[in-house]
């Protein structure tokens, strides 16, 4: 694909806030049209900066950001027709409902009548018609959200940023938001650059995700990919619960490792980012990857010892020893054909080779 | 604070004690302007109880007679000039002080906020001193720039906190919806910061109102205002007029007060919800 | 252009606009602004040497003029724009003043609150124990001093004698001293009838005429005491560098003749500067002027020239007495 | 990380500059505000304080005697040539009107210098020499006297400290030396002490009656709060001068109160409320009351409730928790608030003056005296610059432990 | 059991702020000794005023509280005992880690030795002794909790309230730390009443689970009967997500119903609350013991049809349109040998008779 193609690119980009640290070190980030990228990293990682340079309130201090194929960087803010949803909404307090979703029509001086009409289409589309005059101040955080949304959405940018919009909702409302938001961009088919802390969020909305640590991405991928096959040790640890086992390669076979553990216990593993025998090793297996056996069945099986269960409703947790790690989880789908462990029983555990994955310590 | 039912006895003695006490120290701070509204509608001349009979001479005379009418003028116009000098001048430093970091940034402040810890007869006699070799003394200006640099600093204070809570994201969202820079701080900005700036406003105006020390050394005497007529009316002839003119006092700062409430209420309005799911943070 | 005109406020200004300063501004359509002062020469020395003349004709009294004519505060008069200095109550022209008023300080009491003995001289002023209650003084050294050396039986053709030596000046203070528990201090002119009808102050030292006004007005029966009154000659002056000095001459031609003269002695009962006012005044207060009769047989005019010599000095110390 | 930008110099120059035109725009909207505080708020505080020790119009007015007398070696009397410039120099002072001016200042440092100069300057013309010392002496033998030439010589100097030693209670004696005044006229101290103690009493009297209805305030149901925040604010907001007029009708001798206990038979003779201390203390209290109680209230309301029942759940009395856990978190604003009172009272100018006695006034009161009653514009600087120093040094000592924040009013 | 023997209980109380809304109904509660006894519900529900009456801070409108079987309400809450940690800490911001520690042992007036020896042994139990001089101030948010952990527990009180002490942590610290609470509470062996409105805390660490709604116990429970055995559909709905179908009551068999769902299609399911034929009843099925079969294989079987597939890792909730019901959500755990599903396949579902209850609409 020619840059052309691309809807935002970020090539080299680089930003200090105070020219001695790098907040944000060495960006490459192509974002096709039409799709759902989503920025994902901890706290602190760059993501709002990313964001703000992409929608023009901070420059880059080095490397170059196109929009459309051409650099952004000599358009001011106003001109750019990027709609944006702010972390805490940033509607206009003095301003109603109606009123905030009109004012990036009346700046773009469109006539009365087709205001009213676009503003009446966007609230429908978050489904609060009902409320075009009622101030900000009178709205529940969900629907505070909504209407940034649709304020974001009114003067049919080609692409959204939001910065963490739901950061502020409850569970049941988030959870319920992220589908809204997920329809709409089915629907509208624009693209949205989404920033997010949550990993759960960004899985369930996104098609590709980038994740940041240090102001480095450590991955782009699909959501499915960055789970399954997480590139490096960070990632694999940030995405989803993880155990981890600590070894050393005995034996290579194409990309299938040989790996001893503590306790001398071998298991295979798929090799990710490790290449020699003898290196250390850690291996990482979901916990929900872990198939329970009654004791040792099979010579490739590991013993566990049940330390802990805990009860919660749609899954148990286990907590067991393998191979000198006592912080081993287990989750077992709480369902009635499934077997029954007791505290302080011996099991054997063992797991597919390929979601047993072998990274650089 | 309800009384529980294992209160020991000497709690409930505390409890009923301290309600009296509070009550009493309410007292004392309303008492004497309770006392004073009657007594200005009194008909007689002399200033105590029992009343002789309702008049509004007093009235007649504050709001009739030359004197009380210059002096009301007099404090119309310093009172205003320099609310809107005030006004404009600390808007304008608040959002420069807000804008950025620089060094020496606290010092300016703790200078610009000065007026307000030097005692006003250090103020009033610098300025009498210094007046006094450009020919201000005596003059509208001279007053007029002392209560400015005197209620600047309330709109400085006022106008900082505003900008404190004001969420710069509202500029960001502004330009982000294609809004011009100078279109967002009319449509946006200003809306916004307009109740700290009009309460800074109402805080300079009550404190040209109120103040005499600066008037009593700077003013000649086509200058006097209110409160200075008052204290040299205090001092010479305790005429009920005074009481009316305490009384007009009063209920001003009665609808300064109110005003400064619809105020608050009306940010209230916009800032929380009434049901609950507050902003983030 | 307004003039502006500056007495000491209370009964004496309140009297002056009928009789001056109406029939000036129905006379030459100039508009009077009035202010008020308690007679401290330095608010008009910062004026004049600050270039910021404000002012324009203030009632000055004695020694101050004196003192002010020195110092260049006032303009030098030019008594032919006024009236012929013979038609003058003696002692009432100055180079730089004309005389308005005789006034006086007395002392009053409130007669239907001491019925039994009546007060007769300063003696009695200092005499808390046998008429109980406060007294009123004026917060300054003038005439204070003289009233504490005649209380304490120094006649008085003496009294600026013994107040010229050290030791005069301390019996006069130590005077003062076995009072001072006693006493409310007053600034101008119009507290002290105010404090003694309000029961504040069982006997004040007070001017004749602000008693003699609120008793006849008030139907209040304050009693004068006339023994060892301070009589005194106040000036109209013109504060130097006027902008105004026509219409303040003017002002001052109009303020000595003796039919406006009349209007204002008819309120307020101090003595007459223009000869011939008598005629126009009611008989019945002529009583209760400080010129009349019996009220000069013990009385002592205050020595302009002693205050001039001393004034400053004996002011500091008597602020730094008051103060403790 | 640093050396990553090794290569990249510019970008920390392009960074200033964006940061430099942020910093331009901030200055120059607060410039105008400064450049008018500048002219019309500090240089005049400078000038004031300079006042407190210049004496430029001395010399100015009696030049060539300002400059002969610097050779006098302050033995004996000066020369023959003294004695011409200075019969020059008033000569022409006298003429100017300078005279009275002199007489004044001199007069100050020496008792009779007015006098001697205003006497020798109304008869100027008689004094005919050379020689002119025995002319003078002949004239007034005061100028035969070498304390008139020692206050002379210090008083023809640039600067004096002449009244910034009298606001200290101290003068130059005979020999130049710095002493204590006479008890008699010693006041400044006892006034700058006195004005320190009205200050603490007021500043303990607001805190005794404002913790408790702040406390309340913070404690009690919105209705109950508004209510009683309605009367404080109606209270603050009232004119000060309104209110010292209240305290006046209340207090006086046939005021509300003393009316209300003579009627009702507690006493029968009027007790005396007013001009004096106590009045003093009651309207200045009630005047400042609401610098206390205001930021007191709004620390209060920040302290959760939670404290104290941490504290009763650990198995404290409710007086331990008031003591030993609330008590500690209100003092910030305890701080705030005493600040903010003493700092006014120190300065408090109008209510004294209003509902005192001689004997009640502070520093305030003597620097309006010595302005409107007085016109010693170097003396009432003086003093001036005594209540800046206390004023200044009473913030810099605690200025820095409270927060600023917690001042804000209404 | 008789009274005594209840370490607290609640009998018929009720609490009214202002006299005219009763914020608890009629409360009945009964803990046992050395339990760790969870309020659960909503927000507004009453949750924390039960604590406050407990606690002394609040009195009961009626009804009475008993403590060791004695009346509470005329002990000040000083002298009940009882350690409480509140939901922002309230750790005394002007004392020190080891002051704030000390002062339920300095109030008791214990020898001064000994409190230095209980507050390490405090400290070490939530293993913060090099903090003892810090101020709450220079600490995080789950070392304040630790802090307000141990200072609750310093005096060895018998029984410890705490008011939702995890709120303001984040979710990885807040798992840590309630495997931490639990574990002490084993320790100690003290009484523990804990409130909260996030199900999978209560879930983790309760012994019982009081779920409050509307001032009334919903249900009293362990959490495995609270999640398998909901009592009505708050309950149901509430703790978990769970799936509603609309049908009427066919037929009963001792406790099983036979139900007819909309569209005709005839399930069993479990009877809870509903008594009679022909009534309306709501069908819940937990999204995790719904089973997926290709194409409806069996005559029980229910046709379903795929409408959406999110990945979230660990499972895909696959959104379902069963029944006229397209909110139907089936939870698959993400193992290599499980079905694959695809958008607009149609499938059969069925579950076991006794995971789909039959509750009152
Ligand atoms: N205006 C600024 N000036 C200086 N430093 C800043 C500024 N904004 C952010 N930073 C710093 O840059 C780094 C990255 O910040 P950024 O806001 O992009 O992080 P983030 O990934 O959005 O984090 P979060 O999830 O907390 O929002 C942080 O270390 C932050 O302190
Ligand atoms: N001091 C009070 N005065 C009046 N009403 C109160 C008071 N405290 C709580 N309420 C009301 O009582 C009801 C129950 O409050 P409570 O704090 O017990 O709920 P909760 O279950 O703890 O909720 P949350 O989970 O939000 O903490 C709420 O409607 C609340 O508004
Ligand atoms: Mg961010
Ligand atoms: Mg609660």
């Amino acid at each position: 694909m020619s840059n052309q193609e691309f809807h935002v690119s970020f090539k080299n980009v680089q930003k200090s806030y105070d020219g001695k640290i790098l907040v944000v070190k060495d960006l490459n980030l192509d974002i096709e049209k039409g799709k759902f990228v989503t920025m994902l990293g901890p706290s602190g990682s760059g993501k709002t900066t990313c964001l703000m340079m992409l929608a023009g309130f901070e420059s880059a201090t080095s490397g170059e950001i196109l929009f459309n194929g051409k650099p952004i960087n000599k358009i001011p803010p106003h001109k750019r027709g990027i709609g944006m949803v702010f972390q805490n909404y940033a509607l206009f307090p003095h301003m109603s409902v109606g009123e905030n979703l009109a004012f990036p029509l009346q700046v773009r001086k469109i006539a009365k009548p087709e205001v009213e009409v676009m503003v009446k289409n966007a609230l429908d589309m978050v489904q609060m018609v009902d409320f075009i005059d009622r101030y900000p101040g009178q709205l529940s955080g969900g629907q505070k959200q909504r209407i940034a949304l649709a304020r974001a959405l009114v003067f049919n940018p080609e692409l959204v940023l939001m910065d963490e919009p739901l950061g502020a909702l409850d569970k049941q409302l988030r959870e319920q938001m992220q589908y809204e938001i997920k329809h709409i961009h089915e629907r509208l088919g624009v693209s949205v650059v989404y920033v997010t802390h949550d990993q759960a969020e960004a899985l369930t909305m996104s098609d590709q995700i980038a994740v940041f640590n240090d102001g480095i991405i450590q991955q782009l991928a699909s959501p499915e990919d960055l789970y399954e096959r997480p590139e490096n040790s960070f990632i694999a640890q940030f995405i989803g619960e993880n155990n981890q086992l600590r070894g050393v390669i005995e034996k290579i076979d194409k990309n299938i490792a040989l790996v001893a553990l503590e306790g001398g216990k071998k298991v295979s593993a798929l090799m990710v980012d490790v290449k020699d025998i003898g290196e250390n090793t850690i291996l990482s297996i979901r916990p929900e990857r872990v198939i329970i056996k009654p004791r040792a069945s099979n010579s490739t099986d590991i013993d566990g010892k049940v330390l802990e269960l805990i009860y919660l409703g749609d899954h148990i947790r286990c907590r067991m020893m393998v191979a000198g790690n006592d912080e081993f989880i287990v989750k077992m789908p709480n369902s009635s054909n499934h077997a029954q462990l007791k505290v302080g029983e011996e099991i054997g555990i063992s797991w597919e080779k390929e979601d047993c994955r072998a990274l650089k310590p | 604070m309800a009384l529980p039912a294992h209160a020991t006895s000497g709690e409930k003695v505390f409890y009923y004690g301290y309600r009296v006490i509070v009550a009493i120290i309410f007292f004392y701070l309303i008492f004497p302007l309770l006392t004073i509204i009657p007594l200005s509608f009194n008909s007689g001349e002399l200033l105590s109880y029992p009343m002789q009979g309702f008049s509004f001479r007093w009235y007649e005379d504050f709001f009739g007679s030359g004197r009380w009418g210059l002096a009301i003028k007099n404090s119309l116009i310093i009172g205003l000039s320099s609310m809107v000098l005030a006004t404009i001048l600390g808007t304008a430093a608040a959002v420069g002080i807000n804008r950025a970091d620089f060094p020496g940034k606290q010092i300016i402040v703790a200078l610009l906020i000065s007026p307000m810890m030097i005692p006003l007869v250090i103020t009033a006699l610098s300025l009498y001193l210094f007046f006094g070799k450009f020919g201000l003394n005596n003059t509208y200006a001279g007053l007029i720039l002392a209560h400015t640099i005197l209620g600047m600093p309330f709109v400085l204070i006022t106008v900082s906190a505003t900008l404190q809570s004001f969420d710069y994201n509202l500029m960001r969202a502004g330009a982000s919806l294609g809004a011009s820079p100078l279109r967002v701080f009319f449509k946006i900005v200003f809306p916004n910061i307009a109740p700290g700036i009009f309460s800074g406003a109402l805080f300079a105006f009550a404190t040209s109102l109120d103040e005499v020390v600066v008037v009593m050394f700077i003013a000649g005497p086509s200058h006097r205002t209110i409160p200075r007529q008052m204290f040299s009316g205090i001092r010479e002839n305790l005429s009920p007029t005074l009481l009316a003119a305490a009384t007009v006092l009063i209920v001003f700062a009665g609808m300064l007060m109110l005003t400064l409430e619809l105020l608050r209420k009306r940010n209230e309005k916009y800032n929380s919800p009434p049901g609950g799911g507050g902003a983030a943070k | 252009q307004d003039l502006t005109i500056v007495g000491w406020g209370g009964t004496t200004q309140a009297a002056h606009k009928p009789a001056y300063f109406e029939p000036f501004m129905k006379e030459t359509g100039i508009n009077v602004i009035e202010d008020e002062w308690n007679g401290e020469l330095a608010k008009i020395r910062a004026m004049v040497e600050t270039g910021n003349v404000t002012w324009d004709v203030v009632q000055v009294e004695g020694p101050e003029v004196d003192q002010g004519c020195a110092e260049g505060l006032f303009e030098e008069l030019d008594w032919s724009r006024i009236t012929d200095k013979a038609n003058m109550v003696d002692g009432t022209v100055k180079e730089c003043g004309a005389g308005i008023l005789i006034w006086s300080v007395i002392f009053a009491y409130d007669g239907d609150k001491i019925t039994g003995d009546a007060p007769q001289n300063w003696a009695d002023f200092w005499n808390v124990d046998k008429w109980p209650g406060k007294r009123g003084m004026r917060r300054g050294a003038k005439p204070m001093l003289e009233i504490a050396l005649m209380a304490d039986g120094v006649a008085k053709e003496d009294v600026y004698n013994v107040l010229s030596t050290p030791e005069g000046v301390d019996q006069a203070f130590a005077k003062l001293d076995e009072l001072k528990p006693n006493i409310l201090w007053w600034k101008a002119g119009a507290e002290p009838q105010q404090r003694l009808g309000a029961g504040d102050v069982a006997m004040t030292a007070a001017y004749n005429a602000w008693v003699y006004r609120i008793a006849d007005e008030e139907g209040r029966n304050f009693k004068m005491v006339w023994d060892g009154n301070q009589y005194s000659t106040d000036y109209w002056t013109i504060i130097k560098g006027t902008k105004n000095l026509d219409s303040a001459y003017k002002f001052l031609e109009l303020s000595m003749r003796p039919d406006r003269q009349a209007v204002f002695f008819n309120k307020v009962t101090y003595g007459w500067t223009a000869k011939g006012t008598g005629e126009f005044v009611d008989k019945k207060v002529l009583q209760h002027l400080p010129t009349y009769g019996s009220n000069m047989d013990n009385a002592l005019e205050t020595s302009g020239a002693f205050w001039l010599e001393n004034g400053e000095s004996l002011e500091k110390r008597f602020q730094a007495w008051v103060s403790k | 990380m640093s050396e990553q930008l090794a290569d990249n110099i510019s970008l920390k120059k392009k960074l200033q500059k964006a940061e430099r035109r942020k910093k331009i725009e901030a200055l120059g909207l607060i410039s105008p505000l400064f450049f008018v505080m500048l002219v019309f708020f500090f240089i005049p505080i400078a000038l004031m304080l300079y006042r407190s020790i210049d004496n430029s119009q001395m010399p100015a007015a009696l030049p060539q005697t300002a400059d002969i007398i610097q050779q006098w070696s302050g033995e004996g009397l000066p020369d023959e040539a003294t004695y011409a410039a200075i019969v020059g120099d008033m000569r022409i002072a006298n003429e100017e009107k300078k005279l009275g001016m002199v007489g004044r200042r001199l007069n100050f440092d020496l008792v009779g210098y007015y006098s001697l100069l205003s006497k020798t300057g109304r008869k100027i013309d008689e004094i005919k020499g050379p020689p002119y010392k025995e002319a003078l002496i002949n004239f007034d033998k005061k100028w035969g006297d070498t304390r008139y030439w020692t206050v002379m010589e210090r008083g023809l100097k640039d600067k004096t400290l002449l009244y910034l030693l009298a606001a200290m209670d101290l003068k130059y004696d005979e020999n130049n030396k710095i002493v204590k005044v006479p008890e008699y006229e010693a006041i400044y101290i006892s006034i700058i002490s006195r004005t320190v103690y009205i200050s603490i009493s007021i500043t303990i009297l607001c805190l005794i009656l404002g913790f408790p209805i702040a406390y309340y305030m913070a404690n009690s149901p919105p209705r109950t709060r508004n209510l009683l925040m309605i009367i404080l604010l109606l209270v603050f907001w009232t004119s000060l001068l309104v209110r010292t007029l209240s305290w006046i009708l209340v207090l006086q001798n046939n005021g509300v109160v003393n009316n209300f206990l003579m009627f009702s038979g507690i006493i029968n003779q009027p007790l005396e409320l007013v001009f004096n201390r106590f009045g003093v203390y009651v309207a200045m209290t009630h005047v400042l009351l609401p610098f206390m109680v205001l930021p007191l209230y709004s620390v209060m309301r920040s302290i959760p409730a939670d404290y104290v029942r941490a504290a009763r759940s650990l198995g404290a009395k409710s007086i331990t928790a008031f003591i030993r856990v609330y008590l500690p978190q209100t003092l910030p604003g305890i701080g705030a608030g005493a600040l903010m009172v003493f700092i006014q009272a120190l300065g408090y100018y109008i209510t004294p003056a209003l509902v005192g006695g001689p004997r009640d006034q502070m520093v305030s009161y003597f620097v309006a005296f010595f302005v409107n009653e007085r016109v010693n514009w170097s003396m009432a600087s003086s003093l001036g610059v005594v209540l800046l120093i206390l004023t200044g040094s009473l913030y810099l000592m605690f200025g820095k432990k409270v927060n600023i924040a917690n001042m804000k009013l209404g």
